[in-house]
Order: C-alpha cells, then sequence, then structure tokens
C-alpha cells in the first residue's frame, strides 16, 4: 500500500495515458470490452487520486516528491547537482485537493458518457481524448516543473478541443472548436515566452528552484504579465472569457464539466505561480488587486450574460464563468494581503479554494442535467421547452439542487464557500462582498428562469420518459457531494481546504526546502 | 548593439508579425499562419538562448574536448514546442476544412454564429 | 491531381524515397548517441512517406498505407513507451533499469572523446526512441492521409 | 465539527437545518388550525384570478424562457447593448482583448513594481 501512496503521483499520469492509448486497440474488441477498460481506468484513478489525498492529507498537506527516472523517488538532486535536472513531480496540500476535483469530475463524466454515448458513433475516439485531457489536468496539477506544466497545458488544449469539435457534423460545433484552439494555442505561448524568460536568466525550470532564485526583476515581471495573462485567459477570466461559452455549450454535455475542471487547472497553475514561484518577490497588492478586478468583472458580467441566454447551455457556460470569478475573488482577496497576513486573507483562500471543488460538483451536476435534457427534448433552445418535470421527476430535483448550491443558497455547498469569501471580502471592502452577494442572487434569479422554461409548465404531447439508470447514478452521486459539502463544510474545511490553503499561503519555504534541501 | 542579440531582435519580430497577422487577417487559414508565426518566434528565441559563442554540438563523449557545448535543454524545449505546434496546427487545419464545409467561406468575420 | 503529379517528380520521388527512409531510421536508431532521436526520425521517415502520396496522389498509394493500420501502429507505439516507462516503477517511474546492465543495450558507457559510439548501451533509451520513431512516423502519415483524403472529398463535392 | 467560522462570522448548515425544520413544522401547526370544512369542486377551491375565468391548463399558457425578466433586461438596456457588443463572435475582436489584457497587466506590473 505504501508502495502504492509513493508511486501515486506518476501513476495517475500514466494509467489514464495508459488508457487514451490502449482505448482504441480494445475498442476493436467490441463495445462492451471498451467500456469496461474505460471505466476500469476511471476507477483505477480515482482510486489512485484518493490514495494520494489520504496520504497528503494525513500528512496535515505538507509536500511530497516524487523524482522521475532517478536512482530512487526521492532523491532531487543527483550528486554534484546544484540545480535540480531530471523531471519532478512535488504535490502538496493544493495539488492533492486539486486532484480530487479532477478524479470526481472526470469518473462522473466518463460513467454519464456510457449511457449518454451509447447511441453514437465514434466512442473510441471520444473515450481517447477523455482519458488524454484526464492525463493533461493531473499532469498540470501535479508536476513541479514550469516547462511540463506547458506541455501538459498543451496537452489538455489538444484533448480538450478534440471534444469541443468532436460532433463534427454540427455547424456551430466547428466553430468553436477553431475559435478556442486558436486561443489557447496563443495564451499557451505567451506561457512558454515566459518560461523560456525565467530559464534564459537562472537556467532552471524546476518550480522549486526558480522560486528560490528569483530577484523580481523587470524580466521576472514581464514573465509574470505573460503567465497572467495567458493562464487567466485558459481560466475563463473576464475580458478574456468569450471561447468559454463557446466551448462549455458545444462540447458534448459530460465534456462540458470535465473543461470545467480544465479551466479550474489552468487556475490552479495561476495560483501556483504567484504564491510559490513569485510569493513577495513582487508587489502581491497590485498583484492581488489586478486578480480582484478581474474577479468583480467575471462575477457580474457571467451572471448578468446568463441571464438573457435562450441556450440552455451556453446559459450554464456563462454561470461556469461567473463562478471562476468567485474562486479569484477570494484568492484574489488573500493575495492582496499577504504580506501582513491578517486572518481574514486566510479566510478568503479558504474560501476561494473551497468554492473550486464545490463549484465543480454543482456545476458538473448541472451539466450532466442539461445534457440529459437536451437529450430528451432535441433541442438546446429554452423557448421550445417546457413540462418536463410531469415525465423526468428526478432530474428536475437533481437540477434545482445543483442550481440551488450554485446560486449559493443555503445548507448547499456553493453557501458554505461564499459564506468565506462574503466575509473575508467585506473586510477588505464593503464594495467586494456587495457585488459578490448580488451577483449571487442574479444567479439564483437566472436558474429560476431555466426552471421555470424547462421544468413547469402544464403536461403536454410528447414529453420524453426520465432518463436511463446508467445516467442517473452519476447525477445522484454528485448530489450526494452538493448535500454532503453543504451539511458538514466544517469538517471539510479542516480536512482538505484548510491544507490546501496552508500550502499556498504559509508552504512556499516547504516546497522549496523539499526540492534544494534545507530551503 | 551587439550582433549576438540580433536573433532575439528576430524572434520579437516574427511573434509581432505573428500577432499582426491573427489580428488584422481575415481568412483562417493565415491566422493559423498567424499563429505558427508566433510559434516559431519562441522557438527560435528558446534556441537563441541556449547558444554559447564558439560552443560546439551537446554531445556527450565531446565533452571534454571543448570548452563551450551548447545548452541542450532549450533544445529539448524547442523540439517538444514544435511536436506541440505540429498536433495543434494539424487540429486548427481540419477546423478550418470542416468550418469551410458547413459555412461556405473562410472568413473570420462571417464565422460568427456563437455571439452574444 | 488524383494521378499524382509528373513524371519527373515520380522518378525523383522513387530516387530519394529509400534514402529518406534510411535517414530517418539512422537518426532513430542513433537518437542515444547522437543528435535527434525517436521525434526527428520519425518526422524523416513521415516525411518520405508524405513524399509518396504528393508524387502519386491518393490513388497511387491506395492499399499500401491503411489509415486504419497506421493508427493502430502509433497506439503501439506509444503503449511500448509508457510500458519502458512502467519496467523500471520498482525504483521510479522513467528508470533505466538496463543500462550497464550488460545484457541487451545495457554496455558500458565510452570514455570521453571523439569516438564512434555504441549502439549497445543506453539501457531503455534506444527502445523508447523506437517507441517514439514508430508512434511519429505512422501519427504523421496518418495525419497527412487523413487530410490528403478530406482535402480530396471537399474537391469533389 | 460541521460548522464552519471565519473568525467573526460563523455558519452551521446543521442548526440552520433543524431550524429549517422547525419553520416548516409551525408552518404545518398553523396551517392545521385551518377550516376544514370546505368542499371540493365547488367554488371554494376554485383558483381566484381577479374575477377571471380559468384558463384551461396547456402547453400555449407557459412562460417561456424569453419571456422571464423581460423588464429586467429592458431596464438595463444599456448595460446589456455595450455587453452584447462586446461578445462580437469575431475570433480577432477575442486575440485583441487578449493582447489588450496583456499590454494592461504589464504596464501596471512595470510601473507598481
Amino acid at each position: 500500500m505504501t508502495a502504492l501512496t509513493q508511486h501515486a503521483p506518476v501513476l495517475l499520469i500514466a494509467i489514464p495515458l495508459l488508457g487514451a492509448f490502449g482505448v482504441p486497440l480494445i475498442g476493436k474488441l467490441g463495445r462492451g470490452a471498451r467500456n469496461t477498460f474505460v471505466g476500469l481506468i476511471a476507477l483505477l484513478t480515482a482510486a489512485f487520486a484518493g490514495l494520494l489525498a489520504a496520504s497528503v492529507f494525513g500528512a496535515a498537506g505538507a509536500p511530497s516528491l516524487y523524482v522521475l527516472g532517478g536512482n530512487g523517488f526521492g532523491v532531487p538532486l543527483p550528486s554534484g547537482m546544484s540545480i535540480p535536472i531530471r523531471i519532478i513531480l512535488e504535490t502538496d496540500g493544493m495539488s492533492a485537493f486539486m486532484a480530487l476535483i479532477t478524479a470526481l469530475i472526470t469518473l462522473t463524466g466518463a460513467f454519464f458518457s456510457f449511457s449518454y454515448w451509447k447511441d453514437r458513433s465514434g466512442g473510441t475516439l471520444y473515450y481517447s481524448l477523455l482519458m488524454l485531457l484526464t492525463a493533461g489536468i493531473f499532469g498540470m496539477e501535479l508536476t513541479g516543473d514550469m516547462f511540463n506544466f506547458f506541455v501538459f497545458l498543451e496537452v489538455t488544449s489538444i484533448a480538450a478541443c478534440g471534444l469541443i469539435g468532436f460532433r463534427v457534423w454540427l455547424k456551430t460545433s466547428q466553430e468553436a472548436g477553431f475559435k478556442v484552439m486558436a486561443l489557447y494555442t496563443l495564451s499557451g505561448l505567451f506561457v512558454l515566452l515566459a518560461v523560456g524568460l525565467l530559464y534564459g536568466q537562472y537556467g532552471g525550470l524546476n518550480i522549486a528552484y526558480l522560486a528560490s532564485a528569483l530577484t523580481g526583476s523587470t524580466i521576472d515581471v514581464v514573465a509574470l504579465g505573460l503567465l497572467l495573462a495567458g493562464l487567466a485567459l485558459k481560466a475563463g477570466a473576464v475580458p478574456l472569457h468569450m471561447w468559454a461559452p463557446d466551448a462549455y455549450g458545444e462540447a458534448p454535455a459530460p465534456m462540458s464539466a470535465v473543461l470545467v475542471a480544465n479551466s479550474q487547472a489552468s487556475l490552479y497553475g495561476l495560483f501556483r505561480i504567484l504564491f510559490t514561484l513569485f510569493g513577495l518577490t513582487i508587489s502581491v497588492a497590485a498583484l492581488g488587486w489586478i486578480l480582484i478586478v478581474l474577479a468583480l468583472l467575471t462575477i457580474f458580467v457571467g451572471v448578468t450574460m446568463a441571464l438573457i441566454q435562450n441556450d440552455i447551455k451556453r446559459l450554464i457556460a456563462y454561470g461556469a464563468v461567473s463562478q471562476i470569478g468567485y474562486m479569484l475573488l477570494g484568492v484574489g482577496v488573500g493575495l492582496a494581503v499577504s504580506v501582513a497576513k491578517p486572518d481574514y486573507g486566510f479566510v478568503a483562500m479558504q474560501g476561494g479554494i473551497f468554492h473550486m471543488f464545490n463549484d465543480a460538483a454543482c456545476i458538473g451536476l448541472l451539466f450532466l442535467a442539461s445534457g440529459v435534457i437536451v437529450r430528451a427534448t432535441g433541442t438546446r433552445d429554452l423557448n421550445q421547452m417546457g413540462g418536463l418535470a410531469h415525465s423526468m421527476k428526478w432530474t428536475s430535483v437533481l437540477f434545482l439542487i445543483g442550481a440551488f448550491a450554485l446560486a449559493g443558497v443555503p445548507p448547499f455547498n456553493g453557501f458554505a464557500s461564499k459564506f468565506l469569501i462574503y466575509e473575508a471580502s467585506f473586510k477588505l471592502s464593503p464594495f467586494l462582498a456587495v457585488v459578490a452577494v448580488l451577483s449571487s442572487i442574479l444567479l439564483l434569479a437566472v436558474f429560476v428562469k431555466v426552471f421555470q422554461a424547462a421544468f413547469l409548465g402544464a403536461r403536454r404531447d410528447g414529453l420524453p420518459a426520465e432518463v436511463p439508470i446508467g445516467m442517473m447514478v452519476p447525477m445522484v452521486a454528485l448530489a450526494l457531494v452538493v448535500i454532503v459539502f453543504g451539511l458538514f463544510p466544517g469538517f471539510f474545511v479542516d480536512k482538505i481546504v484548510t491544507p490546501a490553503a496552508n500550502a499556498l499561503w504559509y508552504g512556499r519555504d516547504a516546497y522549496i526546502g523539499l526540492v534544494l534541501g534545507g530551503g | 548593439m551587439n550582433i549576438g542579440n540580433l536573433p532575439f531582435v528576430v524572434a520579437a519580430l516574427l511573434v509581432a508579425f505573428g500577432i499582426y497577422t491573427f489580428l488584422y487577417k481575415r481568412n483562417l487559414i493565415k491566422l493559423v499562419i498567424g499563429v505558427s508565426l508566433v510559434e516559431t518566434g519562441v522557438n527560435l528565441f528558446l534556441v537563441a538562448l541556449g547558444y554559447r559563442t564558439a560552443g560546439i554540438a551537446p554531445i556527450y563523449t565531446f565533452a571534454p574536448a571543448a570548452k563551450q557545448m551548447v545548452l541542450p535543454t532549450p533544445q529539448a524545449l524547442t523540439l517538444t514546442s514544435i511536436v506541440i505546434g505540429l498536433a495543434t496546427t494539424a487540429l486548427l487545419l481540419s477546423f478550418a476544412v470542416f468550418i469551410h464545409r458547413h459555412y461556405g467561406t473562410l472568413d473570420v468575420r462571417k464565422v460568427k454564429e456563437l455571439r452574444g | 491531381m488524383n494521378t499524382g503529379m509528373s513524371i519527373i517528380v515520380r522518378t525523383i520521388t522513387r530516387l530519394v524515397y529509400g534514402l529518406a527512409l534510411v535517414f530517418g531510421f539512422y537518426v532513430i536508431m542513433h537518437g542515444h548517441l547522437t543528435p535527434g532521436g525517436g521525434f526527428q526520425g520519425g518526422a524523416v521517415v513521415a516525411s518520405a512517406f508524405a513524399l509518396l502520396l504528393v508524387a502519386f496522389g491518393a490513388a497511387g498509394i491506395k492499399g499500401r498505407l491503411n489509415a486504419h493500420l497506421l493508427q493502430t501502429l502509433e497506439e503501439i507505439g506509444a503503449l511500448a513507451f509508457l510500458a519502458l516507462g512502467f519496467v523500471g516503477i520498482g525504483t521510479a517511474f522513467f528508470y533505466n533499469l538496463l543500462a550497464n546492465s550488460g545484457s541487451l543495450f545495457g554496455g558500458p558507457v565510452l570514455p570521453l572523446g571523439s569516438n564512434a559510439g555504441v549502439f549497445d548501451a543506453g539501457g531503455t533509451l534506444p527502445l523508447m526512441n523506437w517507441a517514439v520513431g514508430l508512434k511519429v512516423m505512422t501519427g504523421i502519415a496518418a495525419v497527412v492521409i487523413v487530410m490528403l483524403i478530406g482535402a480530396r472529398k471537399e474537391e469533389t463535392e | 465539527m460541521n460548522g464552519i467560522s471565519s473568525g467573526f462570522g460563523a455558519w452551521n448548515p446543521i442548526a440552520w437545518a433543524l431550524l429549517f425544520i422547525g419553520i416548516l413544522v409551525v408552518g404545518f401547526v398553523v396551517r392545521s388550525f385551518g377550516k376544514k370544512d370546505y368542499k371540493r369542486g365547488t367554488g371554494q377551491t376554485k383558483v381566484f384570478l381577479s374575477g377571471n375565468e380559468e384558463p384551461e391548463a396547456s402547453a400555449a399558457l407557459h412562460v417561456r424562457g424569453r419571456h422571464l425578466y423581460w423588464g429586467m433586461v429592458e431596464g438595463l438596456s444599456g448595460y446589456y447593448r455595450r455587453v452584447q457588443a462586446l461578445h462580437t463572435g469575431i475570433l480577432s475582436d477575442y486575440a485583441a482583448w487578449f493582447v489588450g489584457v496583456l499590454a494592461v497587466v504589464f504596464v501596471i506590473l512595470v510601473l507598481v513594481r
């Protein structure tokens, strides 16, 4: 068991990759064999994510190291070297937290797809891309190396755009695929440029080494700007969010949820770079306020644009964009005060990080439910729906749970994290809290619109039947997560969120010291 | 100006041309070319980073024979970035093929069904 | 266009094709000794395939290069690379189990200085080069074939 | 264990849920005081719509998505006109936003450094 736990970080990347390249071969044996294989891979990945989280959170989020190809997996510096040269995976509380999110979303997405994608062709390629995307997201979250971060970023870009444009017979999906791929590539290249700038100055690519060597020169600041803008685009912060509704709206429904996990991984990369790589070598107050401004724009524009959408998936997509803003707000408040480190800064960080998990669970639930609705009615236009609650009782209840949770209605999980964000941002400036609360209320209004338009109304002819059990089980699982995290937030905040926030807020020295020794 | 800085200037120019192409050209294929130009600029920047004056190719057995070797890491980075660029370009061009099939045009200003 | 290009191009292609293949496989085989490796060699081999496609057209190579077979080989190459990573998992992922072991590819590292290099060294590295080379040559060839066929459809529609 | 505290505020969902259930119980108690001698199928149970006839339930009566929040969208039409104009659907504009944000971030970071 300990050996498995020690190898968990690399297995989290290697097993989905095995799945990605194995699926086309297994797929030749038939559909049943393929689905069994994909399910097995998804379960194994989730199990290893659980193992990793158990070991990391068991050690209260202390960082641990995995060196690829070394004489031992914990030896970062070969004899006679002062710079880590091998490929390094470094996991601390934050990485393990993100790995849990990714495992939850990809597992439910894969199992939902078995039923959702049953009567469509091209399933083999679909699962292959899903596995590749999973591997890429895990890679982004676990790597301890800037260049590998870029590589995994591009792996997720390619796999994600393959999935967005997967339905080649749909006009709009091709348009979305081109736009998203072009913007992802452009932002990815700027990230690479920043990596090059850092390498040119310090001669290393390891995050811990770079963090120990950074001086905060003008070139460092330029690199930071490139990284900030590039990753903000991939995370979908306003005004760089225009691709996000296209992407989430046009991808197959379970993949929209995985794309949200992908955006969160980019957000994780941004936080890792701001807190661990740059730390206090730069003006954190200014950076924090840049994040806060982006966050306020994201929250407000996302919600108000969601209000006027008539396409159900595009509407939920704008809702997802606005939730990215809450994470940015929480962590931005934390970053803005991270010199003085007052208590409310840490609370804000907790809120922002906790919201990542909660958002993934309820947005995942909503996208799966929207997939059910679109599949059942054959349209995405809200104006042509109505009365679905007569025949799809369970789906409507699940949708309502997801919508309430996302809008921050107590006692669901969205409220628990938003509560922390409201309280802490109020301490910094009441205006922030006002915008956050107001937008939450607007978001509830948005989902009242969806619920009224799609589920309520008189019984009509040709109402679709309740969804098969294969699609119901993943949705129920996500709804259970939403409710349990809503009813027992204290437990989860103590056990997993606080170590994750600690890793960013206080963990820089430990992160560096683990690789370079001493710190 | 030091002649050794010339590659960096060229890299910056390539990136600038690429962004210009991306922003001001209307044909989707030209947009892909713009992305490729940016990528080439970044790759050139990476390779130029690793260059050492009078350095030799970084072959292990030659190590003591020459004083300086060109840094191998940026070359490995460039190679990886070329591989990724190949995949993204192929994907973008396939999307362009399908867009032309569906929309009958490659004009970026007319491919705007998804808006608002 | 389906019948390929002029007789001059075809004749030159027949001459160059073999050379390109040999050079590509050389680059793959010597990846652990000289600059180059799996991707570069694979790209050279794939360029030979692309040359065939351009010179003889999609109809000319019909039945000789099968996109499905190429994709299967690509998966096998990728899986072989991952399997080589798993070989060393007793120590660490990607650990070079064969290096300096005295078995095949486990030859000793040569002393420094100009020499021809020994093919029988490097442990799992040459094997990884082969895996990557297989993946890249088949992958790029498959991409070229699929895009060519797609473009042809476009023309005839 | 199940509550969270931010140091200046606290949230306990179990206590909230108990309170919620308590309020529901009170509601049912109040409801049980209501009149029980009404007759079904008479005017006593009919929906009162300002004296108008109750329309036949049908799908045509359904308030559809685009009708909801019409007034609010109309009231904010100035804002929506501007914001919707930004989502042009043209890829070059999106990329221009990216370059613009990059420039602003550079200026801020280099100035405050």
